[in-house]
């Protein structure tokens, strides 16, 4: 076979197998007994040219409806915003994107310092004292947290708020089913119509629900439905009772929003994907981990560190590698090994970009562009409000039609629409969770607001 | 060169800007009124404050500063280094793919789950497995899926006490990581004297409290467990399951199958196998293939084509659940799946054939200036020890370091831990003979070295950014992050 | 302002003007009279952020029809051919893109060693003994091979076949208006429908064109209707009258044609814009030049040579700069200074991944999918040929429609099609030139020559 | 690193491959039979035979040979290396703009006649022209295309005489070279003692004969010619016409314009003034606007908007015809439209005002050291004279390569030609204030190093990837091209 990616002609075969000593390929691969050798070819497609595949995954491609042409007002965790071109033009330098984990730090200085840089700007965001170099995202970042609280505090239940996104709380309940930690959700305040409630954790249900063996509380704040938690409060009561707090926290809030490190949290984790990474479907993303120093040593995960070399020059290792599994094994703080450094980098880049103005001006955008689109769509009298707490770039709205049959509505005028919470959530049936990013402009923000209006009262075409 | 040491804070200056957004076009919230007290931010976070070419700078000097394989040779064992063709990148950056919703309604992202869909097909028919999950993000959450596929399993028959997973002292770090953290006791078998599971110790340890046993194979010294029938059928007897650490694939694609030598489970890492660039560590993939028996146990949601559509099931009431957000590494897949697509049966069976060619190559000319603890013909990799030149001094790090000068990365070292002063070499497929040839010259002239100048060899590297660096400084000193 | 391509902050602006000396901005710009300042604000539109502009930009691009949606069956001296991605993923390292023009060598050995390459596989596919560092494209790449062998020869005539690329006469007319330099234009062969002619050069008006005044005969191989012309004779013919021979010659073809400098051509040009550069509307595009050792000298543009480095390795420099405007200003070669290096530089890791194979195979792949096409658009009986020679990548039917409404209401079917010779050749009305390069399949030209053969019988949906 | 000084050639091995194409699919022509005797190639061309990643890497390993304005501070005088917004080569690398054939329907291309209309509009705002041609590739192609221009306005007045085009003698090169392709005589004229025009000399020269003067303005020594309006009028007066070379617009942009001086052709580079990157020599983009007499002159087509379409307009019989195929350097003008839309008048008007304060500020801080002919406050560029370092033997060259060490790219040498031993600095706006100073710390130390130690700065460059290259052999025994 030939193949552009395949060096080796057919004459240097002949010679390479005479240099080993072997007379076909066949006897190189005679350790393999022989019933175990495959008798034909594998069954898959034929093999496409460059130029074939090319236009495959045009046909392919174009069966997707993607953010660049469709408005999305869909968030629900992952999140549409804007993503400075810069970006992807340093990811996709070669001496990023092709390197391997930086084993050898001496020619691993670009990604190790990139590295530095990312936890650094995660436990600013955080205020927090040290953040790893990530974790495969916001969902896996939790289940790590809820196992360092465990094994710290030697306790066996976390409690963890139901106003957690749900991804996260089916991702913890995977990891944690053969752990021995059991979980125990906190429900949120949720009121009817006539009398609203917050949306928030509720505080009597918690407290109730402490005791000697709760080994941390998590709480996501934005919360799952955009409101924002009482972290300080809360946090207090984990440390009354010897818990740790555990903050999910959207980054791009943190830009406006005071940190979990500073109202008290002991653990920072969540989806770092909105600072700059695509929403790609979903993957890969982005989950980042920061904590206060007592728990530095029990991270998970990759971290680099800085140090100096044999000149006494500024440098950067992976450090703190006696957590790790490839050194500890079985009593690693974690299995992880290959994480999601470029996603790191992507972040580190944008945050670069973006600057401390950038972030701050894209988090208020969010908050002036959801709150104008909140507004609008009550307005309209199509759709009722749930909560009554102030929200961060989303919003729980009750429509006047199922959000099933309004998102494929809306669909099909080019609008992704919301998250429909009833799958998650029973006692929100028919409620509506729309995200709003810097991106939508106030023409979009109309738009949508008019085109849900219109199926509302019965389709696009009355 | 200019050395700029600085750390991209160290070059903020208040009131630079590199961003560039639109202007707000709806009314102002009021914070302060609309959030209340202690909801807002007290002090700013110290974000640089740098320019857009600044940033480009900073970042494209760094990128300098390291490795990737578009730059060179990169025979780091166990990782598959192989190059990674650009055609895939350019796919998976279009807008379709990358700017897709995973809450989507899947009949708008068709494309997608078809990809998903052919993907699951495409592996399974590799691995000899009846399905494939794509959820989990890199090898060692494959593993920890299937290991707790394992668990279910076992629960799910009532059989609770099997608590046990075997591993090889030779296997990879994430092995026993991974069985702890799906709740099994660890449990460590010797090699034999071949390099590979030794039998006698097996057939001791099996017993009605084993659950599986985890095996690489090829395993991480480079050799075919050869009597991989007669383990997988040694380990079905007593009740337990086989896991296959697909790492080393890249040796039998085409060729043989885990899912024909009895492996129930198994992973591949589509960042070492299947040609996704590894990204300076991650975003990596580690799909997992099951047997039948074991599909109702993966994780959801799965992946169905019904009446021309494809759809998410999650309707799996044995499922495990999920292991990870979403569909898994959705963009790492899609570069995966062009790779297949364009090597198809025979690319991926010559490239297992030329990557266990090269490997013996280099083997067999370095195997007279070098130990090589287990030598004969080996699959696409191979272990040598440096510990004849350790007696000179020069250990496997310094002829690693010593790479770093001559344009190399360097293999993997001190691994596998059951060879002194280990050198892993994984050469790939996508090399060339000429470079296997000045590479091993290379490697021949520092056996020289260190015999004859033993002492010129610590001092390496010389001609990167930076010398030496104290990794054990770091460690004891922690400095995780810069303060402003 | 804040510009995030402006470092420059408020306060470094003011501490800055007090370090020059001046008080002001305006201080700065006093040598300007006042009243040549502009008062007002320019008129253009207020400035976009990048994502507005992004969205403006794919409104804009939305009413393009590209290449990757429509098949192309336009040519006519600019072809759709495939371009393997990791051509743009070189082009794209900053180190080749954001550089200036090579003057200093020793920072400059990636696009000097580049361009030694360039020259070197242009000299090997022409079968001349140098070429340049690049033109504009090919049709002033002819204008100034014209102006070389006029100066060289010293007489005032050109003749060019008219078989020539009309676009690159109208260049060459308007270059060479002022120069004191006449071209004369001689026919090719055309017969009628029942005696077709060659449509190569009538090398009878040829002969009786040439005199004394001659400097140089233009012919152009595959020529404008796709077909081979005999440079050889032509050669001889411009030798006996010590006049040039210039041949223009597309680079695929001499993957599989014999090369100009083989048949006796002093000069070659062209449009090299097939190896690996997109079509881009029309520009940029590639000339290349390349000569028989006697007019290395007289070369017009940038030339790369090799040489020594101080401890004797090799390097390469731009060289032979005594030709250049910046030497000989009035009396230079030609005026270029800046040319077409990245497109130079495209072309060579193009040919550098196609390899003597591949180019081969893509010639061969075109003479293969156009004879199929031609013969499949004559079977129609919608189409009768015009020409009876063999011809490359290209040929010229008659359709039993206009060319121009064919045109359009392929282009209604995703279809771009042929060029309309009528607007250049008043003896070729109605006649239609259709390129078929590698990219097409043979499905896609069934299509094509079913719509075709639709449209002539009365329309798409009889 | 390793040291590969070989060619791509010097990697091909026979019977590699790198290309990846469809297999025909339709029947084979005999080749032979088809075309006969003499028409197939004889022998093969001597294209390389490598694999894709030969490719990638040979040509990433050239790339790091090379320096771009990402890696660092580019003050190359008169070239304008400014920073080039990556947005601009997304946008520019979109499938609906690059893969447009130039010969489409006008109507399947409204996206891009939109764009170089707009340019157009622009573009005449800018410069305070009525109309603009896109169709020059280049700035010395713009200049060549209004020298055209220039001639046929004369000949349409059957003022056919006039066969002088006057250029200052700190012009740059192409300015004659242009006016001599043209067809004209070219006629030099001296700088006064301030670096501008000399006034007394002109008026000595103009006359009838007289076709035009060519400016650059600021000139390249970076000054403003205070005199302008006077210039422009004397020319106007005797019947010629004022050609402005807009390399140095970038000191002006929405401060002054061209037209306003009384220029009535003017080019812009947009390779430099407008961001669009430099590509290493190419492509570029030389537009040029012409004041209203001139516009029936400019070279077809010329885009109009018509009843909501835009449309070529071809019929322009006064037209010079054609410079260059098609419309001028798309994508290029593209990159360029992206650059002002981005800034806007503000925009443009801060960068101009940047640029002239970084040239300032590294002028008032060089004065002491170096010596700097015109001393008074400059635009965007001036230039230094090493003549003070040349009586120690530090000539300007020296000074360039030894700021390769530093990691500079040096700025232009020995142009213009009318300053000894000139280094014209340029740093642009998009330079930082930290970056301006650690190049004037470098460039006062050279010069202390020139006074204490010039020896030392005679070896430059030691730290590139080869050192100082013999420009001479190269001239004097041409290698021009690799032979098998
Ligand atoms: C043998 C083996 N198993 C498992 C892994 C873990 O895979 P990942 O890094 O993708 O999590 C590796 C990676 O180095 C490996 O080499
Ligand atoms: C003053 C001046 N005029 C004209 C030119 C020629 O422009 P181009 O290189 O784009 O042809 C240059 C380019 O260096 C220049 O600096």
């Amino acid at each position: 076979m030939k193949s552009s990616y395949i060096p080796m002609t057919r004459e240097q075969q002949e010679a390479m197998l005479a240099a080993v000593g072997v007379n076909s390929m066949e006897e190189l691969f005679s350790a393999i007994p022989e019933e175990l050798k495959l008798k034909k070819d594998l069954n898959i497609p034929d093999p496409l040219s460059e130029h074939e595949l090319n236009k495959q995954m045009l046909t392919l491609v174009e069966q997707n409806f993607d953010s660049s042409w469709n408005l999305c007002f869909l968030g629900a965790g992952i999140y549409d915003h804007f993503i400075p071109s810069a970006v992807k033009h340093i990811t996709s330098r070669q001496e990023f994107y092709t390197a391997y984990t930086p084993y050898q730090p001496e020619i691993s200085q670009g990604i190790l310092q990139s590295i530095f840089e990312y936890q650094t700007m995660i436990s600013e965001l955080t205020g927090m004292d040290a953040a790893n170099a990530s974790l495969y995202d916001g969902a896996t970042a939790l289940y790590e947290a809820a196992l360092l609280a465990a094994r710290y505090t030697d306790r066996k239940e976390v409690l963890v708020a139901r106003s957690v996104n749900p991804e996260y709380r089916k991702v913890l309940y995977s990891g944690l089913k053969y752990s021995g930690i059991t979980i125990k959700e906190i429900e949120f305040l949720n009121g009817t119509a006539q009398d609203k409630k917050s949306g928030t954790l509720d505080s009597g249900l918690l407290q109730a629900a402490i005791n000697e063996n709760t080994a941390a509380i998590v709480v996501q704040s934005p919360n799952f439905f955009g409101i924002i938690e009482d972290i300080k409060t809360i946090s207090q009561k984990a440390k009354a009772a010897d818990a740790l707090l555990i903050a999910v926290c959207d980054p791009i809030s943190l830009g406006i929003l005071e940190s979990p490190g500073a109202l008290g949290a002991d653990i920072a984790v969540g989806e770092a994907q909105p600072l700059g990474n695509p929403m790609n479907f979903g993957g890969p993303l982005l989950g980042y981990f920061a904590v206060k120093s007592p728990y530095i040593r029990r991270m998970p995960g990759r971290i680099a560190g800085q140090t100096t070399d044999s000149e006494g020059r500024r440098g950067f290792v992976l450090t703190l590698q006696a957590r790790e599994q490839h050194i500890r094994r079985e009593k690693a703080t974690s299995n992880i090994c290959t994480n999601q450094a470029l996603c790191a980098l992507t972040a580190t880049v944008y945050l670069s970009l973006m600057g401390k103005k950038g972030l701050k001006e894209v988090a208020r955008q969010c908050i002036n562009k959801s709150d104008y689109a909140y507004k609008a769509l009550l307005e309209t009298g199509q759709a009722d409000g749930v909560f009554d707490a102030p929200f961060f770039r989303e919003f729980v709205v009750k429509p006047k039609i199922s959000p099933e049959r309004l998102n494929n509505e809306l669909l099909s005028e080019s609008i992704i629409g919301g998250y429909d919470l009833s799958k998650d959530y029973p006692e929100l049936e028919g409620c509506w969770l729309v995200a709003v990013t810097e991106k939508r402009t106030r023409t979009e923000i109309d738009l949508f607001v008019r085109k849900v209006s219109k199926i509302c009262q019965g389709g696009i075409f009355i | 060169m200019i050395r700029d040491e600085r750390l991209i804070f160290e070059k903020s200056v208040a009131g630079r800007i590199g961003f560039s957004l639109p202007e707000n076009d709806v009314p102002e919230v009021d914070l302060a009124k609309t959030f209340g007290e202690g909801v807002l931010r007290d002090s700013e976070p110290e974000i640089p404050e740098v320019s857009e070419v600044d940033v480009i700078r900073h970042y494209t000097n760094l990128s300098k500063r390291n490795y990737g394989v578009d730059s060179g040779f990169y025979p780091l064992g166990s990782c598959t280094m192989k190059y990674n063709p650009k055609i895939n990148e350019d796919i998976a950056a279009m807008d379709g793919f990358s700017r897709m919703h995973p809450l989507q309604n899947p009949l708008s992202a068709q494309g997608s789950l078809e990809i998903l869909y052919r993907m699951d097909k495409l592996l399974s028919e590799i691995l000899g497995m009846e399905r494939v999950t794509l959820q989990p993000a890199a090898g060692a959450q494959g593993e920890m899926t299937g290991l707790m596929i394992i668990k279910a399993y076992h629960i799910s028959r009532n059989d609770e006490k099997r608590v046990k997973i075997i591993v090889p002292d030779s296997s990879h770090g994430t092995n026993p990581a991974s069985a702890a953290l799906a709740g099994f006791e660890v449990v460590h078998i010797p090699s034999d004297e071949k390099g590979c599971v030794d039998i006698a110790s097996l057939e001791t340890i099996l017993d009605d409290t084993v659950a599986g046993l985890m095996l690489t194979n090829p395993n991480t010294l480079g050799l075919f467990e050869e009597d991989i029938l007669k383990i997988s059928e040694m380990v079905h007897k007593c009740g337990g399951l086989l896991y296959y650490d697909g790492a080393n694939m890249n040796a039998i694609m085409g060729i043989a199958r885990p899912g024909d030598m009895g492996f129930d489970i198994a992973h591949v890492n589509l960042n070492k196998t299947f040609s996704t660039p590894h990204g300076g560590g991650g975003p990596g993939s580690g799909p997992i293939g099951v047997v039948k028996e074991l599909v109702p146990f993966l994780p959801v949601p799965i992946i169905e084509k019904r009446d021309d559509y494809y759809v998410f099931d999650y309707d799996k009431p044995l499922s495990i659940g999920k292991v990870k957000s979403f569909y898994g590494n959705f963009s790492v897949v899609l570069k995966a799946f062009c790779y297949i697509m364009m090597m198809g049966s025979e690319g991926l069976k010559s490239a297992s054939q030329a990557a266990v060619l090269n490997a013996n190559y280099i083997r067999k000319k370095l195997e007279d200036v070098y130990d090589i603890p287990y030598n004969r013909i080996c699959m696409h990799e191979f272990v040598l020890s440096a510990q004849r030149q350790a007696k000179n001094g020069v250990t496997a790090l310094d002829i690693a370091k010593n790479l770093l000068d001559e344009g190399y990365h360097p293999p993997t070292i001190y691994f596998p831990l059951i060879v002194h002063e280990a050198l892993m070499i994984e050469p790939t497929e996508t090399e060339s003979p000429e470079t296997l040839d000045a590479f091993i010259n290379t490697m021949r002239r520092l056996a020289g070295q260190a015999e004859t100048d033993p002492e010129k060899l610590k001092n390496a590297p010389k001609t990167t950014y930076v010398s030496r660096l104290d990794e054990v400084k770091a460690a004891r000193t922690p400095v995780l992050r810069w303060r402003p």
